[in-house]
């Protein structure tokens, strides 16, 4: 496995010379990764599929609202030349369409059922890939968004325990706890300007 | 006179003696059910298997749940076993005990805010015991379950009881988390 | 040989009935409790299972449930932060002594959250909290499970099991390297000795601090450092300025030369080195551009409440009731009888630690939101107190301690033996320009008498005008106090040694020896205590234990004392002075004189923050007192809020000045 | 033939963890099956982005309950990679020490678990014991028996108690002395020989579709694909070890590999204890304390092998305090979902338990 860095040098050059790779990230000896267009990602993981890059290892989407952007990874990985690759490439969050690669590695089936789930990227060509598979009865935005809230939703419907023992002793005075508090909130917001 | 007196009293009298009874057998012959609800299940097959083995304390694993008594909520509940757990729970023969392990049943553990993950597992099943920690080691474990039977004793353990007689507000609780409670796990395939 | 296998095969295990049972005994698995109902519930009795019976015991370093000494506790509440389930609250504990240093909260446990994770033990400043052998907890009501943590679980006294050590402490408790100059180098020169933090270093030094905020209740302004050095730990200079404007107007002269109790007090302290928070609050002011102040601080203070207030005395008690005057909608005219304003911090304080550009852009700043300052004209000579009665519709008094308090011991007056308020005006007169090294008179040696932070600058700038002026040094220093024991801030001390000052610390002056009309030294008695029993300064000496120290110069900075000739007779007859302070109440008022205001030295001391304090308080009094009285009090909503937050952000005194520990 | 949907979990004594398989048999032929996941599903990756990257060290090994460390050395070395912290020589071979005991643990659980859909309770009883051991070693080393949380990045929390290698040497003389009973109890035996030879294989060619990996793939393909080989990470290219395969992949080749493997794993202790070297154990995460530990960003994929296979933490920093994205490639997945589905049907149905055994399928690290 001393070779393992030229390894990542030889993936480099197969997928450099032929699509255009818009960001490329050498992570370690064993794993290097590839920003691409949308477009290539199929081609390109049938390029590594018959260089020897055969398992899929994972399968899963980042979520950057302000960029209103979803990126989808895909990792892949040859165990005789040891590199995992990540080629990413970048969706539109408004409607977040990806053609699946199915047809290539048919282990995605259920990656991208799960990816529909938690993020609501449409995947056509893997069918069955809308119905629900982790979560039941869902109803809420997909949950690993970013503007989904689980607190807010854990709040909404399970009722936390409000425990009756009281170990606060005031002594009879003014709670400082909670003046310390307020002048705390108040600080906050002076330094975004926010008394103005 | 004496048998009129005796004849007066047996309704409840003789109820609760047979009762008493039953307890008394029920507690030293408990059969728990398996359902590894949650992580805390792992610390479960320790207590089975020869190291603690609770066969000693008379318990023993149950595969169906209508010849168990005692239900084990390992742990964390999510949406989606909570409404597994309550067909299980509504399957089992009276009368049931419910022994909750970990922080998670108490008051939700590392998962409280979760978006899958119930709290308060009181809120939807009675709970008889509560196991501290994450995990309970299974000498906690063991330990919860002879306070389970010194409640049967003294006659506390009456989650079952309060499952009747306050159904409606398990019902409405459930109902508030889950939506629906009937299961319908074809969606999937 | 190909073993043959049968289904008997499996029988062989039979030969385990012969041997030691792996089983637990049930007396290792329960509690005394749940042993003595099996005893009374089961077939088999035996009283020896009770009285044995204990659960295993657990691993040296197991995580069970928590316990923590209250005694070590100090409330800051980063157990709290840490927690990754929530399950730590703190518990205000008012019936726990209020001690500076520590909050009076403690935390609460929540074992329906807890996951046992033992990164609040981790994270602990103080190393109270620790988590015990026990493991076993059960309950029938699910409200029996928030416990809160003592010294004993339970009641009972348990092991101890999971405790940090080095390798599981996740704080940082050593400082971040500050750049200094070289005690070779900045001997010869009035450089300011501490470089002050960039960028990259500020921001670490910044991440190590746990947002406590024990450190503000020490602070006599009450600054809000957590949240200053949580701007800078996110870089957020802007946001940091406006912080610390809240609460105080003289940040780059505080980041500078501050007693910094609040590093005394910091939490990392307890076991580490504090968070340099005087140089993170420089480095806000160092590192803020001069738009930034008017940009985002200078609030349109356009308005004015129809009523005046006349500073006496431009030192910081005075700037800041000034800036909060001014803040309030208040006109300010400020009146200081030297050519510069800034009072102590423009005279009184050597220009290594405390350069003219850090005094004058706090000044000018406090200039540019519309204050007046009148230089060159000194209460009582140039205007008469009278005169400002009638002027304004207030008057603050800050004219602080500026007259050397003399050494009564023969050979005191002469001329070689020369007060520290005398002498370090010209100090500074120098560094500016305004002098030249031939106009000040310094002796090839010298000895310093006092141990407080104005002996050390004056036996520091002596040694660099020894050096300026003789290429050597010869400074010593004697003080009552023991070495160990010195008043004067730890920095000092190690800096003045390494800058070549002897120490005869411990000795008493006698007297000043003089030969020929000229000073040639001191003769000290060891010094055995400086309090009686009453606690009064009544100190007593060995005058078996004498030694004399040569020096051609006596310098004396054993203290300063008010100078209140500027005062009217009239007025200081209604005045109450106590060891040469004003009587006034806690916000500065003086009784019976409802439009006089003290604050600074001569109302509370001791140090310079304080003296930002005593102004703050005095400002509000102030406008307790006028704003009743103007005439014009429709004010616009923006200043009603900042009227409103810089009356919130009024100081409370400190522990010292309320005599707590 | 009518079909008739079975269920096999979630509460049934045949089901490891909290999952159901869904099948439709006929006769006891089963025609079609489906995991159906999600019942153990508690949110986690959402969670990990609302925390601190100090603060997930509690919540990842809860990832996987039986074994967690897994899921803390590659959370540690992909947090490591990210910000490029060395790790100690030390703590390298406490690591090392800690993930060969969590998989001696496993394997032997699995091996336990055997008895359940095969009917030999004994195998389980002993199985189960001697892991016991293997827990209050861990409560030992690192204060609990299940959830160490104690591989963190930079590291390891603590260091090796006084006298904890002559326990781990007397537990391993232990269980290498009754090893050949164990064979003989389990994969010996004729009755449990009958049972699991040549029931539900699973084809070489077939592996790379369903890209499994782990014992599944490596006693199909019969070459030694194993991380801990192909991209070593800790120290294991300092050890000498081998990584049992076979070519032909049914339920007693995959119990067979396993077996071997734990002889290699007290092998690889061993070499441990042997190597370890004096020294720190952790290096702290950089200045600051560690609520303000913040990682440069970057995204990166961090592997270990665990005992069902490849398991990989993906995780992507934007500089913040917290991770921004992290995912979790639970080892079982393939063999757990698309393996039941595509490899189950045609099996009998009593073998169903066996497959969800052999290959491992570990329903929390599915559902996460």
């Amino acid at each position: 496995m001393t070779n393992s860095m030229s390894n990542v040098k030889m993936v480099s050059e197969i997928i450099e010379n032929s699509y255009k790779v818009l960001k490329k990230e050498v992570i370690s000896q064993y794993q290097v990764s590839f920003e691409v267009n949308k477009d290539d990602v199929h081609s390109i993981l049938t390029l590594l599929k018959t260089s020897g890059w055969i398992q899929l290892s994972y399968l899963s989407a980042i979520d950057w609202p302000e960029e209103n952007e979803f990126e989808l990874v895909y990792i892949v990985f040859n165990w005789d030349k040891a590199v995992h690759i990540q080629i990413r490439t970048r969706l539109n969050r408004e409607n977040p369409v990806m053609n699946s690669i199915l047809p290539i590695f048919p282990g995605c089936k259920y990656y991208e059922r799960e990816t529909h789930e938690f993020f609501g990227i449409k995947f056509p060509g893997n069918p069955g890939h809308e119905k629900q598979l982790i979560l039941e009865e869902w109803d809420d935005i997909p949950p690993l968004r970013k503007d989904f809230d689980p607190r807010a939703y854990s709040d909404r419907k399970f009722v936390k325990r409000e425990y009756s023992n009281d170990f606060v002793n005031l002594n009879g005075e003014k709670s400082k706890q909670i003046a310390r508090e307020e002048r705390k909130e108040k600080i906050i917001k002076v330094r975004k300007g926010g008394r103005k | 006179m004496l048998s009129t007196k005796f004849t007066k009293l047996s309704k409840e009298e003789v109820d609760r003696k047979w009762w008493e009874i039953g307890d008394f057998f029920r507690r030293n012959s408990l059969w728990m059910l398996m359902y590894c609800t949650g992580c805390c299940a792992i610390e479960l097959p320790p207590a089975m298997t020869s190291a603690y083995d609770m066969e000693r304390l008379g318990m023993g694993p149950m595969a169906t749940p209508r010849q168990a008594d005692v239900l084990l909520v390992t742990g964390y509940l999510s949406l989606k076993t909570l409404r597994r757990l309550i067909y299980t729970y509504e399957q089992m023969s009276e009368p049931k005990y419910v022994v909750g392990i970990g922080s998670c049943t108490i008051n939700g553990g590392i998962y409280h805010d979760s978006h899958a993950v119930i709290n308060q597992l009181n809120r939807y099943v009675p709970v008889d015991v509560y196991v501290a920690g994450c995990m309970p080691n299974t000498e906690a474990v063991m330990n919860g379950f002879v306070d389970l039977m010194g409640l049967i004793k003294t006659k506390k353990a009456n989650g079952w009881k309060d499952y009747h007689a306050r159904n409606e507000w398990y019902m409405a609780n459930q109902k508030a988390a889950l939506g629906e409670v009937k299961v319908h796990d074809e969606f999937h395939e | 040989m190909k073993k043959r296998y049968s289904m008997f095969t499996p029988w062989r295990h039979f030969k385990y009935l012969f041997k030691k049972p792996l089983t637990i005994p049930f007396k290792d698995i329960f509690t005394k409790k749940n042993a003595d109902y099996l005893n009374k519930n089961s077939i088999i009795k035996s009283k020896k299972r009770v009285e044995e019976s204990s659960p295993r015991e657990a691993a040296d370093n197991l995580r069970g449930f928590h316990t923590n000494d209250w005694e070590e506790c100090i409330g800051c509440g980063t157990c709290m932060d840490i927690c990754p389930t929530e399950a730590i609250t703190m518990a205000e504990r008012l019936d726990v002594e209020d001690v500076s240093g520590a909050l009076q909260q403690r935390p609460i446990i929540d074992y329906g959250r807890c996951c046992f994770c033992a990164l609040c033990v981790d994270t602990c400043t103080t190393g109270s909290l620790k988590m015990s052998k026990e493991y076993i907890y059960t309950h029938e009501n699910p409200d029996n499970f928030l416990l809160m943590p003592e010294k004993l679980w339970q009641g009972h006294v348990v092991k101890e099991g999971w405790v940090k050590d080095e390798n599981s402490d996740l704080l940082d408790l050593e400082r971040v390297h500050m750049e200094h100059e070289d005690p070779e180098e900045r001997k010869s020169s009035f450089v300011e000795i501490v470089r002050g933090y960039s960028k990259e270093y500020a921001k670490q030094e910044a991440a190590r601090c746990v947002e406590c905020g024990v450190c503000t209740a020490s602070c006599p302004v009450q600054m809000h450092i957590p949240a200053y050095i949580k701007a800078i730990w996110e870089d957020d200079i802007e946001g940091g300025l406006r912080q610390i404007y809240e609460t105080n107007p003289l940040p780059g002269v505080c980041g500078r030369v501050c007693t910094h109790n609040c590093e005394t007090s910091c939490s990392i302290a307890v076991r580490g080195e504090a968070i340099a928070i005087r140089w993170l609050k420089r480095y806000i002011i160092d590192s803020a551009p001069d738009d930034i102040y008017k940009k985002s601080i200078m609030e349109p203070i356009s308005e004015v409440i129809d009523a005046k207030v006349a500073i006496v005395g431009s030192g910081p008690a005075g700037l800041g009731a000034a800036y909060y005057l001014r803040v309030m909608g208040y006109k300010v005219d400020v009146y200081e009888e030297k050519p510069l304003t800034g009072g102590v911090m423009r005279y009184g304080i050597p220009a290594y630690r405390l350069p003219d550009s850090a005094i004058d852009k706090d000044i000018d700043f406090i200039e540019s939101i519309g204050v007046k300052m009148i230089t060159n004209t000194r209460v009582g000579r140039d205007i008469s107190m009278d005169q400002l009665e009638k002027d304004y519709d207030a008057v603050f008094l800050g004219t602080g301690f500026f007259k050397p308090r003399d050494l009564p011991i023969p050979g005191a007056d002469h001329k070689d033996v020369i007060g520290a308020m005398d002498f370090l005006p010209k100090v500074r007169d120098y560094e500016r320009g305004v002098l030249k090294l031939e106009d000040i008179d310094v002796a090839k040696s010298i000895v310093v008498i006092g141990g407080g932070d104005v002996a050390f600058d004056v036996a520091r700038s002596a040694t660099r005008l020894q050096m300026l002026k003789y290429g050597k040094t010869n400074v010593k220093l004697t003080s009552l106090e023991d070495q160990d024991v010195l008043p004067c801030s730890e920095d000092e001390l190690i800096e003045g040694a390494e800058e070549g000052i002897e120490f005869f610390c411990g000795n008493g002056p006698q007297e000043i020896l003089l030969k020929k009309g000229k000073v040639t030294g001191l003769r000290l008695w060891k010094c055995l205590c400086i309090f009686d029993e009453e606690g009064r300064f009544n100190p007593e000496f060995d005058k078996e234990c004498e030694q004399v120290i040569e020096g051609q110069q006596v310098y004396i900075a054993i203290g300063q004392s008010p100078d209140y000739e500027y005062l009217p007779k009239s007025l200081s007859e209604k005045l109450t002075f106590e060891r040469g302070k004003i009587k006034a109440s806690n916000l500065g008022q003086v009784e019976g004189l409802p439009w006089l205001y003290v604050g600074g030295d001569i109302l509370r001391g001791p140090d310079l923050i304080s003296g930002v304090a005593d102004g703050h308080r005095s400002a509000q009094g102030i406008d307790d007192y006028l704003f009743n009285k103007a005439k014009k009090k429709e004010i616009s909503k923006t200043l009603k809020e900042m009227r409103l937050a810089a009356k919130e952000q009024t100081p409370g005194l400190t522990y010292r000045q309320l005599g707590k520990k | 033939m009518k079909e008739m949907k079975l269920f096999l979990g979630p509460q049934h004594p045949g089901m490891h963890g909290n999952a159901s398989v869904h099948m439709y048999v006929d006769g006891d032929i089963i025609k079609r099956a489906f995991l159906l996941p999600g019942m153990l599903h508690r949110g986690f990756e959402k969670g990990m982005e609302r925390h601190s990257w100090i603060n997930n060290i509690s919540l990842i090994p809860r990832v996987c309950v039986v074994e967690p460390d897994i899921n803390e050395m590659a959370f540690a070395m992909g947090a490591e990679t990210l910000a490029g912290i060395t790790v100690p020589e030390r703590a390298h071979y406490i690591r090392m020490i800690i993930l060969e005991l969590a998989r001696l643990s496993i394997h032997l659980m699995s091996y336990g678990g055997l008895g359940s859909p095969t009917g030999l309770y004994t195998l389980m009883y002993h199985a189960h014991t001697d892991r016991n051991t293997i827990l209050n070693i861990f409560e030992k080393i690192t204060g609990h028996r299940v959830y160490h949380q104690y591989i963190i990045p930079g590291g390891v929390r603590k260091d090796l108690p006084i006298g904890i290698e002559e326990d781990i040497h007397a537990f391993l003389d232990d269980l290498e002395n009754r090893y050949e009973e164990y064979r003989d109890l389990g994969i010996n035996n004729p009755t449990v020989l009958a049972r699991i030879t040549d029931t539900i294989p699973l084809p070489a060619e077939v592996v790379w579709e369903l890209g499994v990996t782990g014992i599944g793939m490596r006693s199909a393909v019969n070459k030694p694909y194993d991380l801990r080989k192909v991209m070593p990470y800790a120290r294991y290219d300092k050890i000498d070890f081998e990584v049992p395969v076979a070519d032909y992949s049914d339920a007693k080749s995959r119990v067979d590999c396993k077996l071997q493997e734990v002889i290699q794993s007290i092998s690889i202790i061993r070499q441990c204890l042997k190597l370890i070297p004096e020294g720190d154990v952790r290096v702290p995460l950089g200045r600051g304390q560690s609520m303000r530990w913040t990682i440069p960003k970057g995204h990166v994929y961090s592997v270990v092998e665990s005992s069902r296979g490849e398991f990989g933490y993906f995780m992507v920093s934007n500089g913040g305090v917290n991770p921004y994205r992290v995912g979790v490639r639970g080892a079982s997945y393939p063999q757990g979902l698309l393996g039941i589905e595509k490899y189950l049907p045609g099996t009998r149905l009593d073998d169903a338990a066996l497959w969800v055994d052999t290959m491992g399928v570990c329903s929390p690290e599915i559902d996460r």
